[in-house]
């Protein structure tokens, strides 16, 4: 293992900005994580593929609108705005049904917690199974030809046409920053603040709060329990859907299976933040996105993920409940 | 007269000062428990009855003074340390292995003083052997002492809640204290059980213990105490006999009030 | 016992092509055979025999078990068209993962009607069932596994259709010497053995021309801090040991960032995937592959017929599958029916496939191997020239 | 009746915690339920405001049949309940723990809510004096105050109230009783649920008494209080 | 409710006098003992070896044993599992091939030992750090463990290492296997296994290596579970605070269950490296530590027969059912997401959480719900 620092210090601004995109995403993904855990106390693990579905919206939304070429200004613009709303609403509609089938009935039992991480789980196959069967599915309905664009190449990658020009905009240094990792950051930035002044601010978000810190007492207030867990879950699944959006601007290409490590990465920033807690969703993420990129420049990025649980695990020693804490849910004793 | 036990300070609690954050929790708090006594701490709620007791049983550390149990400080130990030099203790909102069974329950108290390691259980060396039947005969008997022997195979979740208070002060006997701390074991308790309650104190303390004992209910105290220790906003404001506490005119300022129904 | 588990979709290719869907399911009898003695089209060709496929069919690395599974089908499918007796084509899916591969191939074993097999497909999985291949004498032709140290084992029924990552890495690493005249060259891989196995050989074919290098891992999807590493590396060159997949990605990424210089993969990215991964960013890709070019009416033909049959172009290692399938083919019409007179016929096999000559030394590896540079022009994958 | 419950039967498993209780709240009074700990008075609490299937029985407020209704329904009805072990929000201040008692109301921007709000902190100075406080960090007794106070913030027609005074010092009791008395007097109906059978008996118009599951006994406060049985079992006597 | 009929049976089995419970634990044994060599139609796995599938399941046996000393008992959630297992064929890979050539049997107990002591590593900073947090931090560890071994050439990066020993064989007598003609069983005098030859072709005496060391980790398990040390681990689970202050030194416990978990798991890794005779990292995958916990907590976790079950339907069922091939996957997670809604306890729940269950409700009406003694046992 060779330690290139000269590298990472002449190149530092560059791979800052790049971390901090990447680590928006995880930030988002993230969001839907801490919500869940917040108020249910469960790792929703399906959380994955629910980012992951809406990385197929965006995808399919810009596919069949597209077309041919390169369409220019305004119509970009719609299509962006179209690919990110169709996002959103895949994954938003996702999570209500894995709310609904996956953990509803387990919640109305009061099951111990781990079993509902295993519903989560078998969730989390089943529907990235299916994403990664759609040929199947679609042959057997007999649209397998009309489709084929759409379901085709079910298991391996499939990718975005390319749509906006990813032009420097600015540079730091002799580091250039570009179009797509600032929509990302700021994109991000600015869901998260809305989430976070939504449930602060706002009478449903109090009753979030209310549900995460005493279930039975919010009851007692007048809260309808079931439909915060579903605002929760559809928030989450809402952020995920933004997260997919920008992924696919940043990274062009899905597949069945690209939640599974994104949403691992995207659960340990949220630990890192102090799971619970929304703002800590935020730092966790862009902490991780960026010292991820650092690691791998200086180490090399065959350690990236292991600088990614190193720096967990290190944090945790030090800080027992993430960088700011536990703060939806009530304090764990 | 205070000093009528027979002479030996326990439990030695030295200007004991606790603060969380900017909050001064005990503050600069003095008091003993002589051997074979029974001390009731008693205060208004947020007093700080609590936080010394958790202090005195190691799960807070203290900011100032000094805790000393025969002599020998116990500031900075580990908890079970605490509990194997002999210091037990009960909990206000009741604290039992609930999926395990009440002679479990007692056993685990009991295994406080035991050494058995993997090695001796999976060979059942005669250490385990002897440790097991020590203990299990151990928790029999302060079963059948509590009167909850009839109970020994149920789950600790599954007996009633009086069984349960009962089982807590078992279970804290097991560990072979010279010390006992109860905190608020009448809580939840009608009048008939309280008396009862009153009666196994003694007898607890009849067996050769030490009480230390927090509650709320006047009767309970004044009833069973030796000494009483007042505690408000962390700091002591009266020490002395039952029948003084209950006419310091400070005590009835802060805590009891004037209603006599409830503090006769 | 039911031997044949196909999935429909290739059930249903077989109908599109003419077949009888009788063919599917081999018969029960146990030992009756058929009375009837294989007359007709297949001459004296054997009967009651199988082939197998061993690979993912299911899991992470399903894509690229695909494309094997397709060409050996293909292959099969074409045999049985103007066959009397069908032969059998058995999946047998690993997931890629050694995990399952000894207790797969012990049964691979002990059902005698299967004499060839197509695979395994991953190195990982054939060291893990070669000796229990080579304990049951049944041979094996692997399309894909491109392992050297594999040859060295001493199992006399490995075989594989390609060249070893030491036959192309210093031919992918001549290339760049000599052909693109590249000075400063930056080596990635994506930590896979074929990946990481390649790149080791172009390093140290290339000694200091390499200015750099980096490891990424298979399924990561952002790249930036390599791309970072390969812009300020000033390098002209870039080679990628890994598959079509993450090099998509890598070469967009690098694209995006307005890097210039010439991508240089190998044969695990010569597959349609790329393409659409890539799109734009994939124009002057240079492919080595030792793989016979398109202009040759044999290969072409094969193209042809697998995208009338499957609905897309040929992917990787379905060329090299399509091969090895032919090789026990030929056997079976020759009327081979076991495994030792199979094992003996592979071994002597000496005939033109699509990808090459198709001809093992002692120790299973292809005797004769030439690697050939393609590059990607106006979106599709055109031969260069041969490396010599 | 403000509140009617007619043969309630509550069930755990197949144990029957409630059964067949039938008992009335008149408006304007201080009811009570006294019983020892497990007699089934916190069930009843927690099937009144819906937290509890009912298995036989119902239950009317305002003559309407409210049985099978969800909780958060009952609140908005006028029901509104300070649950046992208080069950502030720990990490919420006082403000946001009141405004959750008016979780229910549209009308947090009035003159009435601010009105609610002064009420509140009239009848509990201490409250006042901590509006910022995290409520996990107060004392016992002022957690129990700001449950009531949050419990009024609904503008409740009936609230439940599960042992105010449980683990209480003395005096605080008598703080935590004299205030329910004036919240009753300012119009509200109280129905109360207590082991301290001294305190409530003597500020409540009617009283139950709850023995395993069942009202073994009832009548008003005082009648109560003077009962020899009633005093002996739960008043005590000298010790 | 199946509840009943099961219980009915337990207790019908409990009634037995001693010599025929335990000549029913000994016939039950041969059973199994005979399982591969008698092929069972319907139970025999088509497309796979039976006897190389059973293997596997015990295996998986062996890890859920371990895991749920560390879940079930200890109440720790571990996800980075496949960490140990790992450390534990690697281990013995190395020294039996890769850089040394020991004896296996040598081999076997340092590469336990090596787990052992990486338990107590990566349990000694971490376990203090509670619940869920210990669960990513654990999901860590063992992403880490797989990711070295694919970094790093000495320990055979991405190729693995291959010729790992097999056990040492002694080549006794030759037992014929039964073949199934429709329902009458037949004996096949061609097809056998001869007794204790760790061959490359027949995988039924790794199984009845396999099994051996279940059976065994099942009375070992037992000794401890009832003994001074499987109270304090439940006590812990329980309610740390409450154990730590009747004198349980929790931490130390928490170490000890974490290290004798790593033992088993290492020990379950160096036999599947041994039978395997080939590992590389594609065999310690984060998805193989969600297997393992799925097995404990479907099985039904503190039970060790329920985790044994656990461990079978993991193992067994998708191996079973290849007919599925692509949809294998699929009908897993929609199996593990019904399990999970018809038996939220799992498969068998320790006869505590049963009666606990049956009774709680009762208990909680009477004692007419003590809130925060309720919220004391679910934090």
């Amino acid at each position: 293992m060779d330690l290139n620092f000269s590298f990472f210090f002449s190149n530092f601004p560059e791979l800052t900005v790049t971390g901090l995109a990447f680590g928006a995403i995880y930030a988002l993904i993230a969001l839907g994580y801490t919500m869940v855990y917040g108020v249910l106390q469960l790792i929703n693990f399906a959380h994955s593929e629910v980012f992951m579905y809406g990385t197929f919206a965006a995808l399919w939304f810009t596919m069949a609108t597209v077309g041919g070429g390169n369409p220019g200004g305004f119509q970009t613009l719609a299509i962006l705005i179209g690919a990110l709303l169709s996002a959103m609403a895949m994954s938003a509609l996702i999570a209500l049904i894995l709310e609904r089938v996956a953990y509803r009935p387990l919640i109305k039992r009061n099951a111990p917690r781990l079993i509902a991480l295993i519903s989560a789980i078998g969730a989390s196959f089943v529907l990235a199974e299916l994403m990664g069967l759609r040929d199947r599915v679609t042959g057997w309905v007999g649209l397998d030809d009309d489709l084929r664009d759409y379901v085709g190449r079910a298991r391996i990658n499939n990718s975005m046409p390319n749509i906006v020009d990813n032009k420097v905009l600015f540079s730091i240094g002799d580091a250039d920053v570009r179009m797509v990792d600032v929509i990302v950051i700021v994109a991000a930035i600015v869901m998260m603040v809305a989430v976070d002044q939504f449930v602060r601010r706002s009478r449903l978000g109090r009753g979030i709060r209310a549900t995460a810190q005493d279930p039975e007492t919010a009851a007692l207030m007048g809260v309808n329990s079931t439909r915060v867990i579903q605002l929760t879950f559809l928030l989450g699944g809402l952020m995920a859907g933004v997260a997919a959006f920008l992924y696919m601007l940043k990274i062009e290409v899905t597949k069945f299976d690209v939640g599974f490590l994104l949403g691992v990465k995207a659960f340990t920033a949220a630990v890192l933040g102090g799971i619970g807690n929304l703002r800590g969703a935020l730092v966790g993420g862009l902490v991780l996105g960026v010292v991820e990129n650092w690691g791998s420049a200086i180490l090399g990025s065959e350690w990236r993920h292991v600088v990614a649980f190193v720096l967990l695990v290190v944090i945790l020693l030090f800080r027992p409940t993430g960088i700011l804490g536990e703060s939806l849910g009530k304090a764990r004793t | 007269m205070a000093e009528s036990a027979p002479g030996r300070r326990v439990l030695e609690v030295d200007a004991l000062t606790l603060q969380f954050g900017g909050l001064r929790a005990l503050d600069d708090v003095s008091f003993h428990i002589n051997e074979g006594e029974i001390l009731g701490l008693i205060g208004p709620n947020g007093a700080g009855k609590t936080t010394c007791f958790n202090a005195v049983t190691g799960v807070y550390r203290p900011t100032g003074g000094d805790i000393r149990f025969n002599g020998e400080s116990i500031v900075g130990r580990k908890r079970f340390q605490i509990t194997q030099m002999g210091i037990a203790r009960t909990f206000q909102n009741i604290r039992l292995f609930r999926s395990m069974t009440a002679l479990e329950n007692v056993m685990v108290g009991a295994d406080a003083n035991h050494k058995t390691g993997m090695l001796s259980a999976l060979f059942r060396l005669p250490r385990h052997r002897v440790e097991e039947q020590q203990g299990h005969d151990r928790a029999m008997e302060l079963l059948r002492f509590m009167g909850i022997h009839r109970h020994a195979d149920e789950l600790a979740a599954n007996l009633s809640y009086g069984d349960q208070r009962r089982l807590e002060i078992a279970r804290a006997m097991a560990t072979d204290p010279k010390l006992i701390c109860l905190d608020e074991p009448a809580a939840g308790f009608n009048p008939a059980e309280k008396v009862q309650l009153m009666e196994l104190i003694r007898k607890v303390r009849d067996q050769g213990y030490t009480v230390l004992l927090i509650e709320h209910d006047m009767r309970l105290v004044m009833g069973v105490t030796d000494r009483i220790v007042v505690l408000e906003f962390g700091r002591k404001i009266a020490e002395g006999l039952p029948d003084e506490i209950r006419d310091n005119p400070a005590v009835i300022a802060a805590y009891l009030g004037v209603d006599e129904e409830d503090a006769s | 016992m039911i031997r044949t588990t196909r999935s429909w979709r290739i059930a249903a290719a077989a109908v599109a092509a003419g077949l009888t869907l009788a063919a599917c399911g081999t018969t029960d009898d146990e030992g009756g055979g058929d009375d009837e003695n294989a007359g007709g089209g297949g001459g004296d060709a054997a009967c009651d025999v199988s082939l197998a496929f061993f690979g993912p069919q299911t899991g992470p690395a399903a894509g690229l078990g695909q494309p094997i599974i397709q060409g050996a089908q293909l292959a099969i499918d074409q045999y049985n068209a103007d066959a009397e007796c069908e032969v059998g084509y058995e999946l047998i899916d690993s997931q890629g993962s050694p995990d399952q591969a000894p207790s797969l191939a012990t049964e691979a074993a002990g059902n005698e009607a299967i004499i060839g097999v197509v695979g395994p497909a991953f190195s990982g999985e054939s060291d893990a069932a070669g000796p229990i291949f080579a304990e049951a004498g049944l041979p094996t032709i692997s399309p894909s596994a491109t392992n050297p140290a594999l040859a060295d084992n001493g199992w006399d029924t490995f075989h594989r259709a390609l060249g070893n990552d030491a036959t192309q890495g210093p031919a992918a690493a001549k290339y760049i010497q000599d052909t693109l005249q590249a000075k400063q060259v930056f080596v990635i891989d994506d930590a896979s053995e074929y990946g990481a196995g390649l790149a080791d050989i172009v390093k140290e074919e290339l000694g200091d021309t390499v200015v750099g290098e980096d490891t990424i891992q298979v399924g990561d999807t952002d790249f930036s801090a390599t791309v970072t590493a390969v812009t300020s590396s000033n390098a002209d060159t870039v080679f990628f040991g890994g598959y079509y997949a993450e090099a998509a990605l890598i070469v967009s990424q690098l694209r995006d960032r307005g890097y210039e210089g010439t991508f240089v993969v190998a044969d695990g990215v010569k597959d349609p995937g790329y393409l659409d991964g890539a799109k734009d960013a994939a124009e002057g890709t240079i492919i080595t592959c030792p793989c016979i070019p398109a202009e040759d009416p044999a290969v072409a033909e094969f193209a042809s017929a697998y995208e009338e049959e499957f609905g897309e172009a040929p992917g990787t290692y379905a060329a090299e599958a399509y091969d090895a399938a032919n090789i026990f083919l030929d056997g079976i019409a020759e009327g081979i029916d076991n495994r030792e007179d199979m094992l003996t016929f592979v071994n002597e096999y000496d005939e033109q496939g699509v990808t090459k000559q198709l001809k093992f030394d002692e120790t299973g590896e292809p005797s004769d191997v030439h690697v050939y540079a393609y590059s990607v022009k106006n979106g599709e994958i055109v031969s260069d020239q041969e490396i010599e | 009746m403000l509140l009617e419950v007619e043969g309630l039967c509550v069930n755990y498993g197949h144990i029957e915690a409630i059964r067949d209780i039938s008992f009335g709240v008149p408006e304007g009074t201080i009811t009570t339920l006294i019983g020892a700990n497990g007699a089934g008075k916190t069930t009843t609490l927690k099937t009144l405001s819906g937290l509890r299937k009912v298995r036989a029985g119902t239950v009317k407020f305002e003559g309407r049949d409210i049985t099978s209704i969800p909780p958060y329904e009952r609140v908005e009805m006028g029901i509104s309940q300070s649950p046992e072990g208080r069950g502030i929000f720990p990490g919420m201040t006082v403000t946001e723990n009141l405004d959750m008692g008016a979780y229910v109301r549209r009308d947090r921007k009035s003159t009435a809510y601010e009105q609610d709000l002064e009420r509140v902190f009239t009848l509990f100075p201490r409250l006042a004096e901590r509006r910022q406080q995290v409520a996990g960090t107060m004392s016992g007794g002022e957690q129990q105050m700001l449950a009531i106070g949050r419990a009024l913030m609904a503008r409740p027609r009936l609230v439940l109230l599960d042992e105010p005074s449980m683990g209480l010092a003395p005096k605080l009791i008598q703080q935590i009783f004299d205030i329910i008395t004036e919240i009753n007097q300012q119009g509200t109906t109280v129905l109360l649920v207590e082991q301290n059978a001294a305190q409530s008996l003597k500020r409540a118009h009617t009283a139950h008494i709850l023995e395993t599951g069942q009202i073994v006994r009832s009548g008003t406060g005082a009648e109560l209080a003077g009962d020899e049985a009633v005093k002996a079992a739960y008043l005590g006597g000298d010790v | 409710m199946t509840n009943k009929s099961s219980a009915g049976f337990r207790q019908r089995i409990i009634a037995l006098p001693k010599p025929a419970k335990i000549a029913l634990w000994v016939a039950l044994a041969v059973l199994a003992y005979a399982l591969p060599l008698l092929e069972p139609p319907l139970i025999s796995t088509p497309g796979t070896d039976f006897g190389g599938v059973l293997f596997t399941v015990t295996v998986y046996c062996m890890v859920a044993l371990g895991l749920n000393i560390v879940v079930g008992y200890a109440g720790l959630l571990d996800l980075g599992y496949v960490g140990f297992y790992a450390i534990g064929a690697y281990t013995a890979a190395i020294l039996t091939s890769f850089h040394a050539s020991w004896p296996l049997l040598l081999a076997i107990p340092v590469a336990v030992a090596v787990t052992m002591v990486s338990g107590v590593l990566l349990g000694a900073p971490t376990l203090r750090v509670r619940g869920d947090y210990l669960a990513i931090v654990t999901l860590g560890f063992g992403e880490i463990i797989r990711l070295t071994a694919v970094n790093i050439e000495w320990l055979g990066a991405a190729k693995g290492i291959s010729a790992i020993q097999r056990p040492p064989s002694i080549e006794l007598f030759e037992i014929p296997h039964l073949f199934w003609d429709g329902a009458v069983p037949l004996v096949d005098p061609d097809d056998t296994t001869t007794f204790l030859e760790f061959g490359v072709l027949d995988q039924i005496p790794y199984y009845w290596l396999g099994l051996t060391v279940v059976i065994v980790l099942l009375f070992a398990d037992r000794l401890i579970k009832d003994s001074r040390v499987g109270r304090a681990w439940e006590a812990t689970r329980e309610d740390e605070d409450a154990a730590e202050l009747m004198g349980v030194p929790t931490f130390r416990f928490k170490l000890l269950a974490f290290s004798t978990g790593a033992f088993i798991g290492g020990l379950a890794g160096a036999l599947y490296a041994s039978r395997q005779s080939f590992i590389n990292p594609m065999s310690f995958l984060l998805l193989f530590s969600i297997l393992f916990l799925a097995a404990v907590v479907v099985g039904g976790q503190g039970n060790r027969w329920g985790v044994i079950v656990g461990a079978i339907v993991v193992a067994y069922l998708p191996e079973r059912f290849r007919e599925f091939s692509e949809f294998r996957v699929l009908v897993f997670g929609l199996a593990l997401m019904l399990l999970s809604s018809f038996r939220p306890e799992g498969l068998l729940p320790p006869r505590r959480t049963v009666r606990a269950k049956q009774l709680e409700h009762e208990i909680e009406a009477l004692e007419e719900g003590q809130l925060e003694e309720e919220e004391a046992a679910r934090g």
